[in-house]
């Protein structure tokens, strides 16, 4: 990949990875993880592995939604 | 160095801080920074060729989730 | 070529604005916009009749993660 | 160089027409489809916007709309021609039964932004140019500013009423 871009993803997925560990409010933190994962999922696809990207970007928001099965009990 | 490892690097490290030193001290707030490491260190195995490895470990992921989810949802209103 | 600058920049911009925010209904919009530029710098970066599978797999994956999010976040606060 | 440029504005302007005309023949900003899309527009209502275009914001945001049968039809144009872009018409109304919607407006906007794109293709513009265009058309509206874009729709949704 050319460095601009690189360097572009790469600062959205730092982004999001630093504010999912300082942000406090838990659906803050699951829409901060949402950006990391649209930071890295660049990288998968241009390593040429796109069955994985597939993959990943069909499981992340299964996790997501585990997550806020325990957060909906917490907020209540 | 390859920029894909170093960012893995980054990532898992901001990770494990951020799960040791958990700021709002709740389940919640832990299973959700114990993502974080997860998809850094997704981004290192991709330095290595193995697509079967990385498959494995993004469903192992979801599974482990889930099964954390069930067991808070067992200890009551206590988390 | 220049499309791809464009898209990257505009991700580049939403990410921003998405952690700026502090509401997290008006968070979301922006967290679609970064949605939108990710899917679209996956076709471009790859010309590959698969990438399509991914670009759409990823946007049908982010709005339903914000759909969640925001029925939850509706429940919660109606409760 | 600058001519790329000047088809990337000329794309992003088109596909804001068509996206916006789409989503407000089949009554999006009217009722929140799903509960989210309501408490959307009740966040940008309370920032100061109007509460008819926050609906549709919601709606978009909530399930993939005539935006998102846009940008993925360009998309399907630019991998594999026209029947990419049916293919992608098809993701689209799949991804809208998983998200609880009828699933008109998305399936409808593919379809017709495949063959709006088609014919752009042959009048000497690229589909990369529609992929960079959309993305710039979704930034006016959900990206720049909330008060202001929810306005715009609440005006132009009193215009089709």
């Amino acid at each position: 990949m050319i460095l601009i871009l690189e360097a572009a993803f790469g600062f959205i997925a730092l982004v999001g990875a630093i504010s999912a560990a300082l942000i406090r409010d838990s659906y803050g933190k699951l829409i901060s993880l949402g950006v990391l994962v649209a930071g890295i999922l660049p990288f998968i696809v241009d390593r040429g592995y796109i069955d994985v990207a597939i993959t990943v970007a069909l499981i992340a928001p299964i996790a997501t939604i585990f997550v806020l099965m325990v957060a909906r009990r917490e907020e209540a | 160095m390859n920029a894909i490892f170093a960012l893995g690097l980054a990532i898992l490290v901001i990770g494990v801080l951020s799960v040791a030193f958990v700021r709002p001290k709740t389940y919640v707030a832990r299973l959700i920074n114990l993502e974080i490491p997860a998809w850094g260190l997704l981004l290192i195995m991709l330095t290595y060729d193995e697509a079967l490895a990385i498959l494995t470990f993004v469903a192992v992921t979801a599974i482990s989730t889930f099964v954390i989810v069930r067991l808070l949802s067992w200890r009551d209103a206590s988390c | 070529m220049i499309a791809l600058y464009v898209v990257a920049a505009i991700a580049v911009f939403a990410a921003i604005r998405v952690i700026v925010e502090k509401n997290t209904g008006r968070k979301l919009p922006y967290a679609n916009v970064l949605g939108f530029a990710v899917s679209g710098a996956v076709v471009l970066l790859i010309d590959h009749p698969l990438a399509l599978v991914a670009a759409a797999a990823y946007f049908v994956g982010s709005t339903l993660e914000s759909n969640a999010i925001a029925s939850t976040y509706a429940g919660g606060v109606k409760r | 160089m600058l001519d790329e440029i000047l088809h990337i504005m000329a794309a992003a302007i088109i596909s804001w027409i068509l996206f916006v005309t789409v989503d407000i023949f089949f009554k999006l900003p009217e009722t929140g489809g799903v509960s989210g899309a309501s408490a959307i527009a009740r966040d940008i209502e309370a920032g100061g916007g109007a509460l008819s275009g926050g609906t549709m914001m919601g709606n978009i945001v909530c399930s993939p709309d005539a935006s998102a049968g846009t940008l993925l039809a360009a998309c399907g144009v630019y991998v594999a021609g026209i029947p990419g872009g049916l293919a992608a018409a098809v993701m689209v109304y799949v991804g809208n039964r998983i998200c609880h919607d009828p699933g008109y407006a998305g399936t409808t906007g593919a379809v017709l932004a495949t063959f709006v794109v088609y014919a752009f293709t042959l009048a000497g513009f690229a589909a990369t140019d529609f992929i960079a265009g959309m993305v710039i058309a979704i930034l006016t509206i959900q990206g720049l500013s909330h008060v202001h874009a929810s306005r715009l729709l609440a005006r132009l949704w009193r215009v089709r009423q």
